[in-house]
């Protein structure tokens, strides 16, 4: 087995390399092609995954080692994989939910003229996704790290013609290479501390090394500043809105499904690491970011904007799932979340699809699901997992979460979280009432996407929809298979009954779904008039509270007014002005003294008197 | 022979620094040649001085071959006045100022 | 008188026979085919140089008749390069002087060169008076050689000033025999040597004596006469003049001051270095503001003379360096001047600086030349200029005169903005429309490839010369 | 075989051939190609040769040449020096292809890429101090020459910058050359420029440091360390692509390659009192020179102040005496080369083909180009340090060991990291994406000789990336010498307060 | 006070004052003959020192020829050609006179110094003179000097072909006179 388990992440390469080169001559065998070596690699995931739970509970490892790929002094870095339950687990999302996503992409991709790129661009990151969730060292990580924001830069400006996406697709790579470098000195750190970087050295001595929990805590929040950006939590989520500029399938594979859940898989592989105080920033920041990310999606009129605000908003849930200790929970949730994420922005890009191409404004959209029935059949599945309403997946992921928050005692928190629950059902509502209910309110004539698109999206669906079987209790499947790398969950032994604290969550959620039916579905209020009147809220809704704003016209313009001052002012006025300031000096000076070359003999003697007198004088006085 | 010595080299001297005003502040070729003639008979006055002073004759010998080396010097150097002379029709040396900067 | 001693003059003996010769040929047989003159100077200068090089294993005491005229190694050198010098000097009026009558050309030539000779080998402060008035009033009469304006008024400008410096260097002859009774240049070292005080007098000598050297160094302030010369004579001359000159007087300078003045050499080691800074730095800012090619390189002497004298201002260490530096010196002056003349052109002088546009385009192997010479002027490796540098320097270092070192090496960067100046027109900069293709005639070329060898190959092959010179610097006294 | 010489001076023996009258410039470039190429297989030989995992200088030549002034012609390989040979016999051939589209003086011009060449191996190969600097001086006016004769607009300009700029640093470190042999004369008895015996000689703590400053300023102008950088973005921008790559690739890392071979090399002690000055120079270049490449609007200028960003960290490196931190210097000077080699053929390129730099009138490229700006994403990724790729592991190592001696240096030199993302992508967006202008719609795609052009360069980026350890094991035992000498050296400064 | 001393003081001054006054002369025959007295002055001087040959050789050589040499010259250029003594170079004449004074100063100091200023010369030069000065000189300048002195003919030469070279007038000046290139466009004046 652990031959073949390379094979996982070469595939995809291969069929990046070949589409390359030769996805132009391929046609549209270039997107089968690709698709093809993600389901292998999916087969030999699950192949991998038999494997793995015949060993025994202890010892469920796999690794492999290719070669020693930096060695310095003391320190190593090889390239190596490791396949434990944790990153199993995740392979089997990039790898599954990768292959459906590059089945429906053949649809919805067909008659671009870069088709073969587009296919060579997504197994790329299929290439590195893997590459990130098996490494065993947090080098090989950060290889697959930055080759997933290589590949998002890639595919974000795939359509580099329009101005907006290559725009977004340098600055969702600038963006995260903030949270990227901040993330690199933590590695710097590691090492100063630790001389290793792989995470058998790290994280099984992280607790007994005699590294001050004060190191302990930076290290873990500079790792966790990477993960901000990469899942495009607060404050660097910025680039995530932006980034629905790409093609849809993008979208859902790696802006919803996979490369943004690398900074939980991350906090959740270093958790030995975390100190408290580590931890309770993550919390903090997860919670601020789940509630953000909620209400900043009700102001948007772009289905995917929306959808993108929710992905931050479910991530910041994950996040505070691990900020609170609860790992496998954050896994589970990432593992469903997969699914209905990725199924509705594949539906969304049905819509789209389905419109024409480009449209992406609710504002036209409405009514949907009767012209296109399939389609809105399985957004309503989707919707109605992530409104985290029984029996669909969402609720058996999320519930246990902000369950755990009260039984931890973190009550604060419970009812931060609950309240971001009541804005996630109410966001996802409305989505689903303005793209599908009511009447159509745009002037094109939608059709159903073809089958290639729906039968993925299928699949997806059975998954919104049953996922939550696995995660059906506290230490469910998924749990008790992280067990070894995540550790057991502590027992939630304080605050508020069990059942009662999913009441409280079920009747939230409701009243976010009613609300949501109150006002863009029951057709009885004016919506556009309701927004007319609260506009200044709407806006600041809409602007996500102005953050992005805020980078655009004082940072990005205090960065330009420096480079300008530091371009013209200080290098080429002051630094170059004293090279050349000093050349003309010289000139100048040799242009003076060429006066005293008045070519009058007289002057010439008078000189040679001066020399003469000198000559005299000095050795008179030095004698 | 009583005069100090002394006074024949700070005559010399004084000698010497009137032919360098002269150099310096005539501009008639002929006269500051004559001022560079009166430098070198003041060396001289100087050479025959310390001639007399050491005892030896090597001072006027050295004062013989000034004047000999001088009378070459003048009439390179009177030739020359003259081919310049010719063509500007001037001795001025000041009027000679083509070649400068 | 043993024959003997004649021999030790017998390189000045030929000389002064070629010369007189090729006075009484061309002013007899009217009308004699100037190249049989040249061919005669040319006879007279290799005959001399045979002759001098006979001298090398001298076995007859350090002086000969009367201790008139030096027969050791550094005469031998002195002479040889002079020698050199002259040769091509004759190549280059012979090129520059086609089709005119003018034996006297070689004459002088030859009888400058002989005072130029007589300078090297003088162990008499008389001799070196009197070599240094040879060699003068032969170039004062060859810078006045044509009928150019400018001839005339550098012919009249270096006359005057010579003059009024040579009546400085006797006085200063006078106070060195008034201080010590003698001016026989062991004589000085051995009288100066004995006495226990510094003779008043004799600081007064170095200095006086000092500034006639300075004079026909150039060193600043003493060498305004040198653009204005250097510019106004005809070209050949001024090759000749810049490079010879300069090699018989520095090698004047350090017998006098490293052997006779030796024992107060803690008197006169400050005031060269304080003339070799004040010289190297005015020369190079002078050097980088001409717009004239003929005065570009007129500071650019000026400036190598600075550096010379930082060499001599390291003693007896400094001795090989510098006449190493004399030699790469003398090449790629004559060499760069002599480009200059073939460019600039007999009839109209035309040395602008312009008018080394496009050079590189118009005649690139003349660039090319020109551009070894530039190069080695600025001190850029496998040229003998850049060994010469780092020897003179070295030498300096040595001693403990690092910061003087770094001025000058500052001087020489400003100094290399001017060459770079010069290929910056050759190369990056298009020719006039008017601008004519140089012709370069064999003759001529000779006289360039010459020096360009010698700059290349005691460039890259120093050690060729350097046991020469090795065994040239040791004074014997 | 003396494998050095051959390698110094094979190059040179392309130049009777180009002075062939009436040889035709075709004919010229394929000499040239041909000699450049051979010089490459010549020091892959060379490689070969070498022992890995031995510290100190191998094949070494040792002949008299001056001995009247201690020069000595001797030429030595070691760890440090090995790569930026074969960077140099790398990326030779590939500047050469480069002038296919100059028409100009093609002889001369190839030529003074052999000189060139010639130079810069013998810069790297020398072990006597005094044709050290021979070579290092010989390099500038063929350089000079190519940025004045063949560059662009302010060609002169730039070209006498250049030429002075950095001859007034070679004089401080001629005048520390020359005190150095005064001193072994002092203390040997016999003066000598070899830089073996040097590192032997015993000098007073005062002497070392005004000696490092000397030979720091003199390197510190080719690097170019702030503030002594403005001649470089000049120099980059007016030069021909075969001169900016050539700058860019090889004659910077003469300067770095002094800082490690003879500043660290000769004056450990000083080397480490220095260190945080050093260190600082080095930071505030690459903060600064990333921030100023963000608003150029000259494409070859925004890479030339990139390289200054990216040679401060291969200072910072340098000066931070630990065994990856050094390793990764020596690594990354390799890597610079490449990458920012790439870039200016990347522009250059460009400049061929629309004969603009200014990044405002291009746009759009990539529609009607993609391998040509594909070429030159992967010059940009490798340069901001993309994994997978060479510059990754330098920069990485660099890094790491800086914040292993100092946490501040380190953290700053990370700031590069993000600060070439920015102007790196910005300027990837402003002239290869958004809307194709039509003037820009006729343009071709890379041909087939720029294909052989890019390809060693990329299949070495890749190479470095993915298998830098044949890379970093012939590096480690040199600089881990050089870091064991500092590092005694400052030990022993800490004990007694005064060095022996 | 002696008559050495008696003859020095009288014609010490006076020698000055011809030299000031050979400078303040427009005329340059007014210099010449001022500079002649001087050089008179000076012949007395070489005699009073124990020189009676160069008291001959300074009349008849100096006073005789080479001042007769400069005043045909004079005559040849023209007697009418007065010098405006207006200076124009600024500062000229002030350090002119300042330097000059300095280096008069520096020597005077340096003659203080070694040889005094108040000593008599030892006496018996005439144990040097034996056989009279003429027959003392001789012996000196063809036995130590002899060298020098057949160098000097050099000298000679060369001034007679500088007189022939830059005096002719020539018959075959290929090259116009007058203006040329290198100095073209400074020229001020054109040539006769």
């Amino acid at each position: 087995m652990p031959a073949t388990i390379w094979l996982i992440p070469l595939l995809p390469l291969a069929g990046a390399l070949v589409n390359l080169f030769f996805g132009k001559r391929l046609g549209r065998y270039a997107g089968w092609l690709a698709s093809a070596t993600v389901g292998l690699a999916f087969a030999i995931s699950l192949g991998a995954f038999f494997a793995l739970i015949r060993l025994p509970e202890e010892g469920r490892e796999l690794t492999a080692t290719a070669y020693e790929w930096i060695t310095s002094g003391s320190f190593h870095v090889a390239i190596e994989i490791l396949i434990d339950p944790l990153s199993m687990t995740m392979l089997l999302v990039v790898t599954g939910v990768g292959f459906l996503i590059h089945v429906y992409s053949n649809g919805y991709m067909k008659g671009d003229p870069r088709f073969g790129r587009f296919f060579a661009y997504m197994n790329l990151f299929v290439f590195f996704m893997l590459v990130l969730v098996m490494a065993d060292n947090y080098v090989l990580m950060y290889v697959g790290w930055e080759g997933v924001g290589l590949c998002s830069y890639l595919l974000i400006g795939f359509w580099f013609e329009k101005k907006a996406a290559s725009h977004a697709a340098k600055k969702a790579f600038i963006v995260t290479r903030i949270g990227d470098t901040l993330m690199l000195i933590g590695l710097a750190l590691m090492v100063f501390q630790f001389g290793s970087l792989a995470f058998g050295d790290v994280l099984t001595v992280a607790g007994v090394s005699g590294v001050s929990e004060g190191t302990m805590t930076v290290i873990a929040v500079l790792l966790f500043c990477g993960a901000i950006g990469k899942s495009a939590q607060l404050p660097l989520h910025v680039w995530l809105p932006d980034a629905m500029e790409g093609p849809t399938p993008v979208s859902a594979l790696i802006h919803a499904a996979t490369m943004v859940t690398a900074g939980v898989y991350l906090v959740v592989r270093s958790h030995a690491l975390f100190s408290p105080t580590a931890m309770t920033v993550v919390a903090v920041i997860g919670l601020a970011s789940a509630l953000y990310g909620a209400l900043a999606s009700v102001g948007q009129d772009d289905i995917k904007r929306a959808l993108a605000y929710s992905t931050m908003s479910q991530l910041g849930y994950m996040f505070f799932a691990a900020g609170l200790g609860a790992y496998s929970l954050a896994i589970a949730l990432l593992v469903v979340h997969a699914f209905y994420k990725s199924l509705m922005f594949l539906g969304s890009g049905s819509v789209m699809h389905g419109l024409g191409g480009h449209e992406t404004d609710m504002r036209v959209m409405g009514g949907l699901r009767k012209l296109m029935p399939a389609t809105g059949g399985m957004f309503v599945i989707g919707a109605w997992a992530l409104s985290g309403l029984p029996p669909m997946s969402g609720f058996f992921a999320k519930d246990p979460i902000i369950s755990y928050a009260n039984g931890t005692g973190h009550v604060l928190m419970w009812i931060l979280a609950i309240a971001a629950a009541f804005f996630s059902a109410l966001y996802i509502s409305r989505i689903l009432f303005l793209t599908f209910f009511g009447a159509y309110r745009g002037d094109k004539h939608p059709h159903e996407s073809p089958k290639v698109m729906l039968i993925p999206m299928g699949v997806l669906a059975v998954g919104a929809a049953f996922g939550g079987l696995l995660t059906l209790s506290i230490n469910g499947a998924i749990e008790h298979f992280l067990e070894p790398a995540t550790g057991a969950l502590h027992e939630a032994g304080e605050g508020l009954p069990e059942p009662l604290l999913i009441a409280i969550s079920i009747v939230v959620a409701l009243a976010g779904v009613a609300t949501a039916w109150l006002i863009w579905g029951s057709g009885r209020v004016d919506w556009v008039a309701l927004r007319e009147r609260n506009l200044p809220t709407h806006e600041m809704l809409a602007h996500g509270f102005y953050v992005d704003d805020a980078y655009a016209n004082l940072l990005v313009p205090t960065l330009l007014a420096g480079s300008r001052f530091l371009s013209s002012g200080i290098d080429s006025g002051l630094v170059d002005g004293a090279v050349n300031g000093l050349g003309r000096l010289t000139e100048r000076t040799g242009g003076l003294m060429r006066h005293l070359q008045t070519g009058i003999v007289r002057t010439y003697a008078l000189a040679i008197l001066v020399g003469v007198a000198a000559l005299l004088l000095i050795l008179e006085v030095m004698r | 022979m009583t005069t100090p010595i002394g006074y024949y080299l700070v005559l010399s001297g004084i000698l010497f620094s009137i032919g360098t005003v002269g150099v310096l502040v005539r501009r008639n070729a002929l006269v500051i040649f004559m001022s560079i003639e009166l430098q070198l008979n003041a060396v001289n006055l100087s050479l025959i001085a310390f001639s007399r002073q050491l005892g030896d004759l090597q001072g006027q010998v050295l004062a013989f071959f000034s004047m000999v080396v001088a009378a070459a010097e003048v009439v390179v150097g009177l030739a020359i006045i003259v081919a310049i002379f010719r063509r500007r029709r001037t001795a001025n040396v000041d009027e000679s100022n083509l070649l400068k900067g | 008188m043993k024959t003997q001693n004649l021999l030790a003059i017998a390189p000045e003996l030929f000389l002064v026979l070629a010369g007189i010769a090729i006075i009484l040929i061309d002013s007899i047989f009217k009308g004699v085919k100037r190249e049989w003159l040249a061919i005669l100077a040319g006879v007279g200068i290799v005959t001399s140089a045979v002759a001098t090089v006979t001298l090398w294993n001298w076995d007859g005491g350090q002086t000969a008749l009367q201790g008139m005229v030096a027969t050791d190694r550094l005469a031998v050198v002195g002479r040889l390069i002079i020698l050199g010098v002259a040769l091509i000097g004759v190549l280059l009026g012979y090129d520059y002087f086609k089709g005119e009558e003018r034996g006297e050309f070689y004459a002088l030539l030859l009888f400058a060169t002989t005072g130029m000779t007589l300078l090297v080998s003088s162990a008499d402060l008389l001799m070196v008076f009197l070599g240094l008035e040879i060699l003068s009033l032969a170039l004062y009469v060859l810078c006045g050689f044509t009928l150019r304006l400018g001839s005339g008024e550098a012919s009249l400008k270096y006359f005057l000033l010579g003059a009024f410096s040579s009546a400085v260097f006797l006085y200063g002859l006078a106070m060195t025999y008034g201080a010590t009774g003698t001016t026989k240049i062991s004589g000085i070292a051995l009288v100066l040597t004995g006495q226990t005080k510094v003779s008043s007098l004799a600081l007064v000598a170095i200095g006086l004596l000092g500034a006639g050297f300075a004079f026909k160094v150039s060193a600043v302030p003493f060498h305004m006469w040198t653009p204005d010369v250097y510019q106004g004579a005809p070209t050949a001359v001024t090759s000749f003049m810049s490079a010879a000159t300069k090699v018989a007087a520095f090698i004047a300078l350090i017998r006098v001051l490293d052997v006779a003045f030796q024992p107060l050499t803690w008197n006169w080691v400050p005031v060269v270095q304080i003339l070799a800074v004040v010289t190297m730095i005015v020369g190079a800012l002078l050097s980088i503001v001409q717009k004239d090619v003929k005065r570009l390189l007129a500071y650019s002497s000026v400036t190598n003379a600075g550096f010379i004298l930082v060499g001599i201002s390291a003693g007896p260490e400094g001795i090989m360096p510098v006449l190493f530096y004399l030699v790469s010196y003398a090449a790629m002056v004559i060499g760069a001047f002599a480009v200059v003349m073939v460019v600039s052109g007999r009839d109209r002088e035309r040395s602008s600086i312009e008018g080394f546009a496009g050079l590189g385009r118009r005649a690139p192997l003349l660039g090319a030349l020109m551009t070894v010479f530039l190069v080695s002027l600025t001190g850029i490796p496998l040229t003998a200029g850049f060994l010469a540098k780092i020897l003179v320097f070295g030498s300096a270092v040595s001693v403990g005169q690092w910061p003087l070192v770094l001025l000058a090496v500052l001087a020489s960067v400003i100094a290399a903005f001017a060459y770079l100046r010069v290929i910056v027109r050759m190369y990056m900069r298009d020719p006039e429309p008017d601008a004519e293709v140089p012709r370069l005639s064999p003759v001529a070329a000779v006289a360039i490839w010459i020096p360009a060898v010698v700059t290349l190959l005691f460039g890259i092959f120093p050690a060729l010369i350097a046991p020469i010179l090795e065994q040239a610097s040791v004074l014997r006294w | 075989m003396r494998w050095l010489t051959l390698t110094v001076f094979l190059p040179l023996l392309g130049i009777p051939f180009l002075l062939i009258p009436e040889l035709p410039d075709r004919a010229a470039r394929l000499i040239a190609l041909g000699v450049t190429i051979a010089t490459f297989l010549v020091s892959v030989g060379m490689f070969v040769k070498f022992q890995k995992g031995v510290p100190g200088f191998q094949l070494v030549e040792d002949v008299p040449w001056f001995e009247g002034v201690g020069l000595r012609y001797t030429l030595g390989v070691d760890g440090v020096s090995l790569f930026m040979v074969m960077l140099t016999t790398l990326v030779m051939p590939v500047a050469i292809l480069t002038s296919w589209s100059v028409t100009e003086k093609v002889k001369m011009y190839v030529m003074m890429a052999l000189f060139i060449e010639a130079a810069i191996l013998g810069t790297f190969l020398s072990l006597n101090l005094l044709m050290f600097f021979l070579f290092f001086e010989l390099l500038l006016l063929p350089m000079a020459l190519t940025i004045g004769i063949w560059g662009s607009k302010r060609r002169v300009y730039a070209a006498i910058k250049f030429f002075l700029f950095t001859l007034v640093g070679s004089a401080f470190l001629l005048v520390g050359i020359l005190v150095l042999f005064a001193q072994s004369a002092d203390v040997l008895g016999q003066g000598t420029f070899d830089f073996r015996r040097l590192q032997e000689l015993p000098m007073t703590v005062e002497v070392g440091r005004w000696l490092f400053m000397a030979f720091f300023i003199g390197f510190a102008v080719k690097v170019p360390l702030f503030p002594l950088h403005t001649w470089l973005p000049d120099a980059h921008t007016e030069a021909p692509t075969k001169g900016s790559v050539v700058l860019a690739a090889l004659l910077l890392k003469t300067g770095t390659y002094g800082l490690v071979r003879f500043n660290l090399g000769l004056f450990p002690e000083a080397s480490d009192h220095f260190a945080v000055f050093v260190s600082i120079l080095a930071a505030i270049g690459i903060v600064y020179g990333g921030i100023v490449a963000i608003m150029q609007t000259d494409l070859k200028r925004l890479v030339a102040y990139s390289s200054i960003s990216h040679l401060g960290l291969i200072v910072i490196g340098t000066f931070a005496f630990t065994e990856q931190a050094l390793t990764g210097s020596v690594l990354q000077m390799v890597n610079h080369g490449l990458s920012t080699g790439l870039l200016f053929i990347g522009v250059g390129m460009l400049y061929e083909r629309t004969h603009t730099r200014e990044i405002s009138e291009l746009g759009g490229i990539a529609k009607v180009t993609p391998w040509l700006a594909g070429v030159y994403l992967v010059a940009a990724l490798s340069s901001l340090g993309l994994p997978g790729l060479n510059n990754f592991i330098g920069e990485f190592l660099v890094i790491v060991g800086t914040f292993i001696s100092s946490h501040v240096f380190g953290v700053l030199a990370a700031v590069g990291v993000v600060l070439s993302a920015i102007y790196l992508l910005w300027s990837y967006q402003r002239a290869f994406q958004g809307d194709v202008p039509e003037r820009w719609k006729g343009i071709k795609d890379i041909n087939r000789r720029e294909v052989l052009l890019v390809v060693p360069m990329i299949a070495v980026m890749f190479l470095i990336g993915l298998f830098p350890k044949p890379f970093l094991d012939r590096i480690e035992p040199t600089t881990n010498g050089i870091v064991r000498e500092v590092e005694a050296a400052g030990s022993a400064d800490l004990q007694t307060g005064e060095a022996p | 006070m002696s008559a050495d001393q008696i003859v020095f003081w009288i014609l010490a001054p006076i020698s000055v004052a011809s030299a000031v006054l050979m400078l303040l002369q427009r005329n340059a025959v007014h210099s010449a003959l001022f500079l002649i007295v001087n050089f008179f002055c000076l012949s007395v001087f070489f005699l009073v020192l124990g020189s009676p040959f160069l008291f001959v050789v300074q009349i008849v050589v100096y006073a005789g020829a080479i001042m007769v040499l400069f005043l045909f010259v004079i005559m040849l250029l023209g007697v009418d050609q007065r010098e405006s003594l207006i200076e124009r170079l600024k500062g000229q004449r002030f350090f002119a006179i300042v330097l000059a004074l300095a280096v008069a100063a520096e020597i005077t100091t340096a003659v203080r110094l070694a040889a005094g200023l108040a000593k008599a010369p030892p006496a018996g030069f005439d144990a040097v003179n034996e056989g009279g000065n003429v027959r003392a000189l001789a012996e000196v300048l063809f036995k130590d000097y002899f060298l020098p002195f057949e160098v000097t003919s050099i000298l000679l030469i060369i001034a007679a072909i500088a007189a022939m070279v830059l005096t002719k007038r020539r018959f075959s000046a290929p090259e116009p006179e007058g203006a040329d290139a290198s100095v073209a466009g400074e020229t001020e004046e054109t040539a006769a």
